[in-house]
């Protein structure tokens, strides 16, 4: 449980926070370690804010399911409200530059930085705010090596679309130097 | 704030938990303009579904209203009206909670004409469980359980009701809402059995998977598809391609189940 | 000569019937199945004389749900079946339970699994009336051994279903549904007759809502005017959804307790011979009348055999089992099935006493000389 | 009550931001905003027509009139 | 960097299809529902690419009777689905039962009664899984704990179904059908695969026959020119009704038998640190995942601490755990549900050691620290 | 003996169970009669039924055959064809298995357009269990949950058929013996879904209570009062009254659902 | 169990034999006895043979099916073959004169009379066959009293039938004698 | 093969008695006995038009021809 790192990644449905999730796991299986990935489903699922959960890990993962995230990103000041505790010191949270952390909220670090307009006016595509996020979230944790990420992304991603998302990674790194 | 909305609805349970776009938030608004427009009393109304998206609306809907289990509103619905035939009994339903797995109770209670108006949110699609594919899916389309498209043909609900008995069929669309509301007020003041099946589009599980473009696009696709059954009787079969009928299918009178019974009972009475 | 006007020699289906009607009964629903039809067939004909309505509906699915449907209005009502209906009515079963409808079930049990042996009696389904719908929930079900016990129970079954606001079980068995005895009638104003309990404030009126350690809500009348929601989803006190799990837990718990809480007045059997008795046959239904005849004979024979008969099943009398079962030898456990009941025997007696089992399931009713058997190999 | 003295009034709290009513507005009176909300861009052109309020799914625009005085 | 092309992270829904389809799965009938749909989906998808069939019904009852008429052509056949389906479908899982057809029927739990918490996980249907179909009947039920045994339990189920010739649960849950982890797919080489065993001999072919000893008849597809009636009522060897007593009984004894007399290839379970533990976690599914949490964390606090883990949970691995109770002071019961299990737990344990409860049933998954505080109450 | 008994009954499991003068034994003569004018290959048939005294007929009839669940031999049937598109599959059904508990299955084996011929033994009511209403049973008919005669309105099951998007639906009498076996054999011939509503009579528990007289009066009945479909329509409406249609309701070509299932898988293949 | 009369009474469905089993057991309510009637139902009841058990005792009746019937009457060939039984030593049979008893069946008194013949030609009912087996019966047995008979039957038969059926109670009388 | 070679055959053990074969009978041939059996009292007047058969619910009465030569 130790080597273990949590992760919550939250914003609006559609904004491919689930396909981030798996990406960020299968990234950690590329460089030997183990991960799960849960999600929100049914009617929370639709609209308003969605979450997608990871856990990477040394061993064997048990208990599957995320409390106390080691980081958490959010997307949209609703999934802020609803994913960030303010029961718990939060590890490291990532929020779009928009979001306002209610100051009642504990955390180790912040990083609050322009995603969506990053991947709307750099990438040219809104829809490209959940690999930048990864690109920050990799930086910011050394969670899963770049090489593993890289790779990740583009196994899942549609044929075409390698550059714009390797640029997108890259801003995301950038953002979190 | 919209005036049936302040006085139909539960004001504390909105915004609802329909998707941007979703048309089943058109058609509870034409039911409660149809209610008012007869002036019923809300506190002798009850409202009740099944499961599914559209099956949410009697939570939203200020009057007795059940939720009940997947497919069986109309089998709850037939105990409510037998028991109490002085209620108005109004029963949502999806096309898959009306159609696939409640469809026997649909036809039975066309059968029985009792005196029920039902009103089909016909999205052509199970939206509440992501998109699978429902028994008015057209054929062709894509669904999540028809990823190389629908192989089954279509029900046409409303020509099953009538088919099966009910004293009153009818179809529009949420493109067509004033019609659609017209309807449903025909509908209530029937005395008998009654169905309007409303068209209702759905974005997410239907529109995106089938390239349908912006909900806006599949209200104009429904102006250009449905038109009016006596309209569509005229046209040369070659310009009915395409096209589907709206407006009234059946409307005819017979015995009507609860009222038999008290015919029945009072029989007995009499007897004594 | 004619039988006293209190007096009839009616099957224990009709009798239920008139217990039922007794009982202010005034809605049936359901889909006719052997060996029940006759509770089907006598709705038919005298609950229109009483003003009230039956209905055929197409399916047993459609039976139970006009039931509940009707109760909602306020009407007793009853749906009755056999164990394929009873498998096909359980997704609305439990539909009744979340959402705290009274309603009278009866199962006439008749030999399993699947189409079976129709004409034949079981008591096969007795686990099923637990735990035959999906997910925790709260269970009452009754048993009758007679004719005229199927009288008072069915009475009793919808005072609890009243009470408790919630569907109660009635498991009989083609047996006692099916033979005639003698049935004395009491005097209407003998019975304990239970309504429901309805709100009188329409203000701020929560249809799930209990004071502090009450287990069951008030319940409004569709059609009184308190326009409320209902639904089979975990629910608030309000009756709107909810997704919160505290609600959920919340919700689950006074479900739970109202049985739970109430075992002193909802449990109910029968102490038979057990003074003094060093083996307790255990039985319930048609086959409790094998066990009285079987321990009648062995007391003759000088053994101190008594029965411990359950009339409520469910919930099961663990406490009164557990303190007798730790004075005897033998736990005999009689039963037509293949062992259902006796595994909560196992479960409650423990190492108190030796467990010993005599069932069939091929449609014929135990004898007493196979329980006497049974416990005759102990010595 | 004549349409004239109808007020066009919206809910941006229940506005979903589908656009429908957007598009089917006559006189082009109506536009989302950045998050997506309904905003009465050009309220002068409004006709008092009612399709907006005829198709919004979630009842978050509408044309208030005297009858709803009552309202507070 | 590529991943090996035998190792996939996928979710527990998926990981079962991968492994019907390895295990020769042919086709699906059934009906969309939370949590299970991904089973619907993918089939939908995967199937016709093996020339296999994919049915969507009008309801789940129609899904488990187009999945019994499927086997009954000799094709291996699924039906999956949740809560209020899994209701639906017990009429014919008893069908299935009698007639003896090998079916995979998958239930991912959601948390019931009724409608309840459809996208949020439960294990509330353990006990209908055993129990939900009227008159008495064999039950093979397994239980997955991460996605790679959803792959390897589900090609078990399909062996287990076809070897003794019935129904065979999978009772899954939300947590383990929607996560995803990563699975290594087994070289096809290396499966065990087991085939229906079908006659070769038309002549005096008895469809429900079986040689003194052998409890598992030969069974011919329809249309391979046998001929041969099934039906749902009791029956001889022919296949054809019987309303003797006799045959019946030995129709049912024989069923049963299937699961009784073969206790030792069915029953399957895992024994975690449990060489010197003093307490014993008893789980399963998602839960057993927290339990071992739990267990890991208390052996670093040095109690001695390990986990029984049911992979069938039906049949019970009495025996075994009777054997293990002796040893232990506590047994803890870890299941998300208000206490199913943990009855049979209390039925075979006895006295032997205390037993305690950890349960939830409020669409929360239970967490080590509560299996841990529960524990530690009793130090 | 009879050679079609010979041929195609299980002779040791005759005499059958129906009482004296039940029609089924009429029908189940002409299906086999049916199936011998074709030269169908008796091991490749399968015949499917629910329950009720109907659907104890495939216990008599040497083909692969599967006695089910009440009102389920549909969806069982559906199963067993689309796994072996090659098997000829029959479904033989009371009035209430296929109507009353079976409905919904009915309506969707129309409506997917699947290539089974469903025989309706129709004898409008239940028998199997006494005498309770089917969806049938004529309105003020008396039967024992009917017992002040029924106030339910009923199907008419080949027309209900027809409607649900079967390819062939027809309806003849045990009367009609002839005529029943052609058009079982016209059935039996349709690629598609295939439907025949055979009117028999149960003198055990509708004769009786109804006073319906002897068998053959039964039978005169029927020659009395079913008329060909083509001469009912001619009919002056007035002279219609009490006359029933029989003969062929429908006989139209749809793609079938097997084959369309084929295709997909064909398809497919060809993607590869 | 000492003081208890079991009676199997058997027949082709149709003769009335269920209606006779109640009004036996009413007779013997009627005389202050308790009395259990049970009957074979379902596809068996069809047609062929089917039977109707009456148990009278002077106590409560525990185990409610006849197992050794004190008699047994079968109006039927094949109802005799059914449920006559070979294996016991039965207590009276009473059968119709054109009923055959197979020689290896054990009884204790055999009663053949023409049942059908005296019901069609004396009464001129067949339908009263089951009257005049009760006469018969109560004549052999007197487990009833003969005025609670009269009055059970009295009680009900249709208005109309009553003379006739007194008739056929009073052959039934003649008959056992 | 023409009619006339036909044989009007029963089959006693499955008769129930119903009667239908006697009462559709053109030539009146048939004749339930005492025990409700069906008995061909008229052989000769049989014109074998088969009604008898076509509408026993029983397969209790039949025309028996050549191609049953093989039946024994
Ligand atoms: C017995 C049962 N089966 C399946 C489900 C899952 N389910 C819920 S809603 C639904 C279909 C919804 O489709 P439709 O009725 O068309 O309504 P929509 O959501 O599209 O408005 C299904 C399959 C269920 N809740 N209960
Ligand atoms: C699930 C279920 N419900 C009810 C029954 C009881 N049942 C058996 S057959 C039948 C109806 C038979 O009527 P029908 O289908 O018209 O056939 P018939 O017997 O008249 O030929 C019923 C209600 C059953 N076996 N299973
Ligand atoms: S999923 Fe479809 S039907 Fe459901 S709310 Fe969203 S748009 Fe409407
Ligand atoms: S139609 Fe309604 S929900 Fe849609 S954009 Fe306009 S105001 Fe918003
Ligand atoms: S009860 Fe009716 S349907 Fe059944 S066999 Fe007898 S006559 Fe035929
Ligand atoms: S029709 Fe058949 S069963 Fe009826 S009397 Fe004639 S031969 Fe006998």
């Amino acid at each position: 449980m130790s080597n273990q790192f949590e992760l919550r990644l939250s914003g609006a449905g559609g904004q491919g926070l689930l396909l981030a999730g798996i990406v960020l796991a299968e990234a950690g299986i590329l460089d030997g370690k183990f991960a799960t990935q849960t999600q929100s489903y049914g009617p929370e699922a639709r609209g308003g804010a969605s979450k997608s959960e990871v856990i990477i890990s040394d061993s064997e993962i048990d208990y599957p399911e995320v409390r106390t995230p080691n980081l958490t990103l959010a997307l949209t000041q609703e999934a802020a409200d609803k994913y960030i505790s303010k029961d718990i010191i939060n590890g490291i949270i990532v929020v779009d530059e928009r979001v306002e952390i209610d100051p009642a909220i504990k955390y180790e670090k912040l990083i609050r930085v322009p995603i969506i307009k990053t991947a709307k006016n750099k990438i040219g595509k809104a829809i490209v705010a959940n690999i930048v996020s990864l690109g920050i979230i990799v930086e910011a944790t050394n969670i899963v090596s770049k090489e593993a990420m890289e790779s990740a992304i583009l196994n899942r991603v549609p044929k075409g679309t390698e550059k714009l998302n390797r640029m997108a990674l890259e801003s995301g790194y950038e953002l979190a130097k | 704030m919209n005036k049936y909305v302040k006085k139909y609805l539960r004001n504390d349970k909105l915004a609802h938990m329909w998707c941007p776009g979703c048309g089943h938030g058109i058609i509870m608004h034409q039911i409660i303009k149809a209610i008012d427009n007869l002036g019923l009393d809300k506190d002798n109304i009850c409202v009740v579904s099944g499961i599914g998206c559209s099956s949410r609306a009697p939570g939203y809907m200020d009057f007795d209203t059940l939720h009940t289990t997947h497919g069986r509103a109309l089998a709850f619905a037939t105990g409510i009206k037998l028991a109490n035939p002085d209620m108005k009994v109004i029963v949502v339903s999806g096309d898959g909670d009306a159609s696939a797995i409640g469809g026997n109770h649909l036809i039975h209670a066309c059968r029985r004409n009792i005196d029920i108006t039902t009103i089909v949110f016909n999205n052509t699609i199970y939206g509440m469980t992501g998109g699978q594919f429902s028994p008015t899916t057209a054929t062709n389309d894509l669904a999540s359980t028809a990823p190389y498209g629908s192989i089954d043909r279509p029900f046409d609900i409303a020509k099953l009701a009538a088919a099966a008995g009910a004293s009153y069929s009818a179809r529009s669309t949420v493109y067509h809402a004033n019609n659609l509301e017209k309807l449903i007020e025909e509908a209530l003041q029937v005395k008998g059995f009654s169905l309007v099946e409303a068209m209702s589009m759905c974005p997410t599980s239907y529109g995106k998977r089938n390239k349908k473009g912006t909900v806006s696009d599949m209200l104009e696709d429904y102006k250009e598809t449905y038109i009016n059954i006596n309209a569509f009787n005229k046209l040369p079969p070659e310009k009915r391609e395409g096209k589907i009928e709206m407006g009234v299918f059946k409307n005819e009178t017979y015995p009507e189940y609860t009222a038999e019974y008290q015919k029945l009972i009072d029989r007995l009475k009499g007897d004594k | 000569m004619k039988m006293k006007s209190n007096i009839q020699f009616v099957q224990g289906n009709k009798a239920c019937i008139m217990g039922a009607l007794d009982a202010g009964y005034r809605f049936y629903g359901g889909y006719p199945i052997t060996p029940s039809t006759e509770l089907a067939e006598l709705s038919a004909v005298e609950l229109p004389k009483v003003g009230g309505k039956f209905i055929q509906m197409e399916d047993e699915i459609g039976g139970i749900a006009a039931a509940i449907g009707a109760s909602l209005t306020g009407k007793k009502s009853m749906t009755a079946t056999s164990g394929p209906g009873f498998s096909l009515k359980q997704e609305n079963i439990g539909y009744a339970m979340m959402a705290e409808v009274p309603l009278v079930i009866v199962n006439v049990q008749r030999g399993g699994p699947s189409t079976g042996l129709p004409t034949s009696p079981a008591q096969g389904d007795m686990m099923q009336a637990k735990w035959g719908t999906h997910g925790d929930h709260p269970v009452i079900a009754l048993t009758p051994d007679s004719v005229q016990e199927t009288y008072y129970m069915t009475i009793r079954a919808f005072n609890l279903a009243e009470k408790y606001r919630m569907p109660v079980m009635i498991m009989t068995d083609e047996v006692i549904g099916h033979m005639r005895e003698k049935i004395v009638i009491p005097n209407k104003e003998d019975l304990e007759i239970i309504d429901r309990i309805k709100p009188t404030e329409k203000e701020g009126y929560l249809p799930y809502g209990v004071e502090e350690g009450e287990t069951v809500p008030k319940m409004a009348s569709f059609g009184d005017g308190y326009r409320y929601h209902i639904t089979g989803l975990a629910h608030d006190e309000t009756g709107f959804p909810s997704n919160s799990n505290e609600n959920a837990k919340k919700l689950l718990d006074r479900l739970m307790n109202k049985v739970n809480h109430n075992l002193d007045d909802i449990l109910d059997y029968e102490e038979y011979m057990l003074d003094d008795a060093e083996h307790i046959v255990l039985s319930y239904g048609a086959t409790a009348r094998s066990a009285r005849a079987a321990i009648k004979q062995m007391r003759k024979d000088g053994i101190k055999v008594g029965m411990f008969r359950l009339k409520t099943v469910w919930p099961f009398p663990e406490e009164r089992l557990l303190e007798l079962s730790k004075n005897v030898k033998n736990v005999l456990v009689a039963e037509m099935n293949l062992g259902q009941m006796v595994l909560e025997v196992e479960r409650v007696v423990k190492n108190n006493a030796k467990i010993l089992f005599c069932g069939r399931a091929d449609g014929e009713i135990i004898t007493p000389e196979e329980i006497i058997e049974t416990l005759k190999e102990e010595f | 009550m004549s349409r004239e003295n109808l007020v066009l009034k919206v809910k941006p709290e229940w506005c979903k931001g589908c656009n429908i009513c957007v598009h089917f507005c006559p006189t082009n009176v109506l536009e989302l905003d950045e998050d997506n909300k309904i905003v009465i861009a050009r309220p002068d052109d409004c006709i008092k027509c009612g399709l907006c309020e005829l198709r919004c799914p979630d009842f978050a625009i509408y044309l208030e009139g005297d009858e709803n005085e009552d309202e507070k």
